[in-house]
Order: structure tokens, then C-alpha cells, then sequence
């Protein structure tokens, strides 16, 4: 079955190391959050300036001064630190960020990825999405295997307007979770109880199927 | 008193010399550290045909979106704006003329332009439609674009604190386009919660230097939040 | 223990890894804010064929000097040298190659080095020695000429504060090149007064988050003083 | 007669006003601070990262942690803010300092200078001499007229290799003050005592005289 959001979270969590600077996007990678192992810490870096970004703030820790890249009200861990938006990204564009998670309309074989226009519908600009995606090494975009109408949003060449270009290397949809090296995605996992066959049914970029393809784990 | 003294008494002398057609710089993350008084009096002298550069463009009667429904605003440059319909409908409509540029691309424009950089290579937007028109050069084997530094004819900001001289504290997130703002103007108008004498705050601690600075106002803020999102308590 | 816990217990540790024909970038200004203890013992290690990268070369017997009788470096990138005897025999002589930057572009090329910038104009040096070889552009009617950041394979830091998780403070003018110098190593050791535990700075006034920071050790300093200079107390 | 070098420092501190923020180069420059007028104020930029330098401390102020450019160890006035090395050559570079006064060996006609390298002779490098003559709209050069042997200073075309091109229109030596426009040395003021004769004797580069030439005040 497909998996639910929470499900894709949980499953980006296990890529999470001690030790590690993330950066989750806003909607399935804020998510992420709530799943990071017990026995490890990371820390969360917010584009709009804080590095080790906390919980959620309780009605009395509410302050209008601390918010994450999603406007939303947050804390601050032990150890944070607070910097202005040159300084935040040049951590990202310095690629001092050893994992970034975040969303995409579209990806690509070549690793290119689509994900904050729809001409004619959506322009509300790319955010910091494009400097996050040129400056991190390591990115894992999360989202739906297909659109709601069934069309593949893995694909042998992005249809809307990219947002940047050869720096995707792996996707975790809510059917696989798939490496795009040379050209082709290659499928890693499939979601439990899905099928190869409907991962390839509704991936529409070359798909390489390398084996026996091992289910996710959750523990 | 004090050729240093930067302390400004009204909204009316905070802004003066703003005329239509100039370019300010704005800082402010979403509604969190905007200038909220200095935008108002701009609401309230009426100045049309201006270009903004800011992050966002506020919301539907509260920050930049205050400026929409009388379009004073003719161009903005921003990494994401949209979070008020008036914006969308001007837009859509081409009476608003928007430069989506990325969120790192801007603030280091802004930096670039207080620091005397009239350019600096980036990978960011490289084969994409920010890429249109921009020089492409390699370097060590990667492809990188080049982008031009912004400078404002005024540019306005939102400190915490500030001694009388200019020298200016954030708090927490709202520092974030903040600083680079501030350098970024001809002339740099501040608006602050609480302004104090010269050596009561620490050297060491200082984020923007009183250079960077013409203009002090003291003010009392709103601060809206935009997404006030709570966990309960006792978790 | 956390895997933010950047503290190493020796300095054989904190310069582990570094080998013959590696780049460091070092902070410090003059003698002001070096990292005494690393460079003592890069010294100690003998490693060799070393390009430096720092604002000036310590003095005989001082700071970055004690790499010169040893003949350690093989290129320096600064913008003043010679305050040193044995540096100018072995520049005159051709055994040490030096790479005269200009100070404000020495410091942007670090920090674009850190910053994911691989090169940027600047109107330092048009029309001078330092402009040869280099991409001249217009803007705005105004020539300037391209240069490009730098990385190291080390970046070696001198502190005031910091806390376990790398996060540091610095002190009055003994800050200069570390902040730049701590974004541009692959590998960032930092020497410092004194560890406090995470949660102790203030994020506020935090200079360089620690993310930047790979190891940190504690340690006691000489500070030498270059130009001891008073004035009568009294007056 | 010849200016003393306090005379050249106490002259450049008449072209001070209130609220100039203020670079003070090493030498004759550095000077200039003992005659800042007493009903104004100005703050010294020190580009190693000090705005609102003071004094120089006592001995029970001493710091190794707060120097100068100089390398000499200063204090912090009132209002004083410390800064790293990028931030304090944006200022520079950026526009932001208000007088820059600086030493010189050679100034020539088209307002080139040279300053920081004699070839097989003195190579100790530029320090932040280029940043701050690429970056000021206003500077002042001080140096003496003419080298001990009587050879001008002032040119048709600097010698030595150049730490700025066309960046100079003022120049303070011992015996005048000189603007430079439009490719000429224009005479504005020559120390007491000394005749335009013997400045236009020691002026290698074209020097215009119109009018009559005042001396130089002191009160």
C-alpha cells in the first residue's frame, strides 16, 4: 500500500545520521522532525536564520521574533544560533549542510527537479528551494509517486520549469524510494506491499530494476 | 549634539526625501522583523511607482500589502510572494511587474551591493528560468551564473535595539534580511523597539555598525504571526 | 556522547589528517588572534610544501614565522608580509613563493570560499599589479576585475568562547580573519580559551555557528604584543 | 618653510566635519587623530575590524585582544563596534567611510598612485592600501613634495607600480595642497612661507596655478 505521510517521513528519517545539519522543506519533510531516532541528534537548519530549530513553542513561549522558513512559530534547541539570510545561505550554498530534504512537482532521469512553478497557476517564487538544491550534496526530495489523475511525476524529462538542474540523486515517493545516477532512475525499496510492477507502471522515466527489490522497513 | 546622532523624532522625518520611482530595500522574513511603521508612513505619503526588494510582500492589509491597493508598488523583487490576493490579482493582471529571484541569490545581492561587489558567480538557478539572460562562466567544472548586486535609494529596517549612533541589535529571527538591508542603502532608515546611549552596548555584540546607518526612529510594533502554530503544554 | 561534540583532547588530534602540499587558511591579524597552539604544532609535525593562506606571517620565532626556519611553506597568499627576517631572505631567494592580495579581497575570497561563491568582481587593484591575468569587466561604467574564493584543506582558528557544538564567540579585534577563515577550511579546527556546555551562548551573539567548526580544543595563549603603544595614565 | 609632519596632520584635520567616520592610514596619518577639532566629533575606522577606535590605553589597559591596523594597541571610544575582516572591507569598499587619509610615494596627473611596493627594494605588500583607495570617494594623500635627493613626488606618470589608477584627487605635502582634475595638479594652497616658485619647481606633472594662491591656516 501506498505509503501515508507520515510513512515517507518516517522512512527519510533512517537516512538521518548523528551528527548531521538537515534542512527540511516545508509540508512532508517538516515531518521528518518527529521521527528522528532516539539515539541519534541533528540539527535543524532554518533558511531565514537559525540553526537548531526546537519544538514547537507551548501558548507562553510563543514569540513573533522566532519563526522557521514555514512561518511558523518555533523554539530554539541547546547549542542554536541565530544569523542573518546571507550568512544562512551561504552555509547552504557553501554546501555545509549534510542533508535536504524537500518536495517537488517533478523529477527527472538527469536529476533535474521541478518544484515551485506552474505557469499560468502557481507563481509564488521559488523561495529558497533553488539555492538549496544547487548547494547541497546530499538531498533526498520526498513526494507523491503520481498526481491524483494517475501521470508519473518521474520522468525521462521535467515538463515545468526547473528549479534546478542535475542535482537530484534521490526520491523517496509514497510507492519507492529510487537513485537517479547515469541518466535513469534506479529503484532501491518499494513501499510495503507495492508492487515492481506498479512502481513501473507509474514511473515514466527508464526505470532500471536491478534484483530483488528489498520493502521498507519500519521499526 | 553629536555629529553620530542618528535619531529621528517622526515617521514624517524618517522618510523624508522618498519620491516616486526610487528603489527601497526592505527587510523582514514573512510578516516576522518587517518594518511595520516605516511601510505605513510610506502607505501615507502615497509615493507611487516604486520597485521593492524584499523576501515577501506581506499580507492582504498588514506589511508590503499595504502598499498594494493604492499600487504604489510598480515592481517588486522577491523569492516568494503570493500570500495575499490583491498581490496575485495585480500580477496576473501585469500591472505589478514581479522578479522572482532566489531567497540566497537575494540576500547576497543586498550584501554585494553595501559591500562594493557589483557581481558575484552562483550555482543557484543554473538551467533555470532565473538563468535567462545571465552570463554562464565554469569554474573547476561547475556551471555558475552571474548576478548583479542591488543597491536602494532607501532602504528600511527593523532592529531590536540600537545605541543613538546607529548601532544595531536584532532578536532571534527577525535579524534575517535585516542587516543586509541596512547596508544596502543610500540612505538606511531603522525603526526600533528601544534605543540607548552610545557604549551601553557591547562592541562585541553589535550586529550591524552605525556606518551602515542614516536615520532612527523608536517605535512600538504589532509583530502579526503568520502561522502561530503551538505544541501543548506539558509535552 | 552528541555527534555535535566537536572537542578533541590533543593537538596531534585537532591537526589530524593534515599532510605535505596541503592549503591552510589561518585567522589572525598581525599577532592579534592567531592559533598560537596549532601552528606550534604544524611545526612540531613537520609536514611540509604547505601553502598558506593568511593576512600576514607571524614574526621570527612567532605565530606563522615558526614555519620559516624549517622551511614548511612553500607559497603564502597574504597582503603584507616582512616583518620577519628569515620570511624576506627566503622570499628574496626564491624558496618561498608570495602571493600579495590585497587585504579586503583576501578576506572576501575566503569568505566566498565558504559560501558556495567561486568568484566575484571588486574595484581593489584595477590598474595595478594585481590585476594581471584577471578578467577586467565594466559595470555601470566602472572597471573591475574578477577574482576568485579560496578553500583550504585546513582552516586553523583562534577563539575567544565557544561551546561543545563549535559554536563561537570572539574577542575585540582578535575576531579579523577567523570568522572567514572558520567557512573556508574543508576541515575547521578552532583553539579556544574556554568550552562552555550547548545552551550557554546566547544565539544571539553567537559570531560563527558551529556548523562550520569540525574540531575544537581548549588551550592557553601568550598573545604577544606587536606594538606595545600607551599613553601616561592620567591624561 | 616645509610643514612638519604634525603640521600636514593638523591641516587634513581641518578638512574633518562632524560625524565623518574616518580611515587613518599608517604614518603621517595616523596623526591626524591628535588634531581633531574639540566641537566635533568623528570615529577612526581601523580596517583590521575596530569602528570608534580611541586613545591609546593606559598600561593597566593593555590588551593583546585590541589592536590597531598599526598593530599598536588601542582602545574602544563610546559607540565603538568590532567586526571581522570581510565586514569591515565592505564598509571600505562599499563606499561607507567618509575620508580615508593615507600615504603615498608617487601621485601623478591622472590621480594614479603608488604606494606599497618599491621592486627589488621593499615588498612587504599592500596591506589594505588598494581596498581603500579602489573603495573612498574621498581621500587625501600626505607624503612630502619631493624625495630627500629633490626629486617630485607629484607626476605625469607614477614609476613605481601602482596601488590605485585614477583614484586620487586630493594631495597634502609639506609645502602644498594640491587637486587633481581633468589629468592636471591644480595648486589650491601652499604651506606658510613657501613660494609658488619653488612648488612648481618641485612639481614634476603638470601644475595649474590660477590666481592668487593662499596660505595655508593654522589657528
Amino acid at each position: 500500500m501506498a505509503l501515508s505521510r507520515d510513512q515517507i517521513a518516517q522512512r527519510v528519517a533512517q537516512e538521518l545520521q548523528d551528527g548531521f545539519y538537515v534542512n527540511l522543506g516545508i509540508g512532508i519533510p517538516t515531518l521528518v522532525a518527529n521521527f528522528i531516532p532516539k539515539d541519534i541528534e541533528v540539527m535543524l537548519q532554518s533558511e531565514n536564520g537559525l540553526l537548531g530549530m526546537g519544538a514547537f513553542p507551548t501558548e507562553d513561549e510563543v514569540d513573533a521574533d522566532l519563526i522557521n522558513a514555514g512561518k511558523q512559530t518555533v523554539t530554539m534547541a541547546a547549542g542554536a544560533s541565530i544569523f542573518d539570510s546571507a550568512e544562512s545561505f551561504a552555509m547552504i550554498r557553501g554546501g555545509h549542510v549534510d542533508l535536504t530534504v524537500l518536495g517537488a512537482f517533478e523529477v527527472d532521469v538527469n536529476g533535474n527537479i521541478a518544484s515551485y512553478m506552474i505557469p499560468g497557476k502557481l507563481i509564488k517564487g521559488m523561495g529558497g528551494a533553488m539555492d538549496l538544491v544547487a548547494g547541497a550534496d546530499n538531498i533526498i526530495v520526498t513526494m507523491t509517486h503520481a498526481s491524483k489523475h494517475g501521470e508519473s511525476k518521474l520522468l525521462s524529462n521535467c515538463t515545468l520549469p526547473l528549479t534546478g538542474k542535475g542535482c537530484i540523486k534521490k526520491v523517496l515517493t509514497d510507492l519507492a524510494f529510487i537513485e537517479i545516477k547515469a541518466g535513469k532512475f534506479h529503484l532501491l525499496e518499494r513501499a510495503p506491499g507495492v508492487s515492481v510492477a506498479e512502481i513501473i507502471e507509474l514511473t515514466q522515466g527508464e526505470l532500471v530494476i536491478e534484483g530483488e527489490i528489498p520493502e521498507m522497513k519500519f521499526s | 549634539m553629536s555629529g553620530f546622532d542618528k535619531v529621528v523624532h517622526s515617521y514624517e522625518e524618517a522618510m523624508a526625501g522618498l519620491t516616486d520611482n526610487m528603489t527601497i530595500i526592505a527587510g523582514g522574513f514573512g510578516l516576522c522583523g518587517i518594518p511595520e511603521n516605516l511601510i505605513s508612513e510610506i502607505k501615507h505619503k502615497g509615493t507611487r511607482g516604486l520597485t521593492l526588494v524584499s523576501n515577501n510582500c506581506g499580507v492582504d492589509g498588514f506589511g508590503l500589502g499595504l502598499l498594494l491597493p493604492d499600487r504604489q508598488i510598480s515592481k517588486i523583487i522577491a523569492s516568494y510572494v503570493g500570500e495575499n490576493a490583491e498581490f496575485e490579482r495585480q500580477m496576473m493582471s501585469g500591472e505589478l511587474s514581479v522578479e522572482l529571484t532566489p531567497q540566497g541569490t537575494l540576500a547576497e545581492k543586498m550584501r554585494a551591493g553595501g559591500a562594493g561587489i557589483p557581481a558575484f558567480y552562483t550555482a543557484t538557478g543554473v538551467g533555470t528560468p532565473v538563468a535567462e539572460g545571465k552570463d554562464e562562466r565554469q569554474f573547476n567544472g561547475r556551471d555558475y551564473i552571474l548576478e548583479e548586486a542591488i543597491v536602494g535609494d532607501f532602504a528600511i529596517v527593523k532592529a531590536w535595539k540600537a545605541d543613538r549612533y546607529g548601532n544595531l541589535v536584532f532578536r532571534k529571527t527577525a535579524r534575517n534580511f535585516n542587516p543586509l538591508a541596512a547596508t544596502a542603502g543610500k540612505i538606511t532608515v531603522v525603526e526600533v523597539e528601544e534605543i540607548v546611549e552610545p557604549g551601553q552596548l557591547d562592541p562585541d555584540e553589535i550586529h550591524t555598525p552605525g556606518i551602515y546607518v542614516n536615520r532612527l526612529i523608536q517605535s512600538t510594533f504589532e509583530k502579526r504571526i503568520e502561522q502561530r502554530t503551538t505544541r501543548p503544554a506539558g509535552e
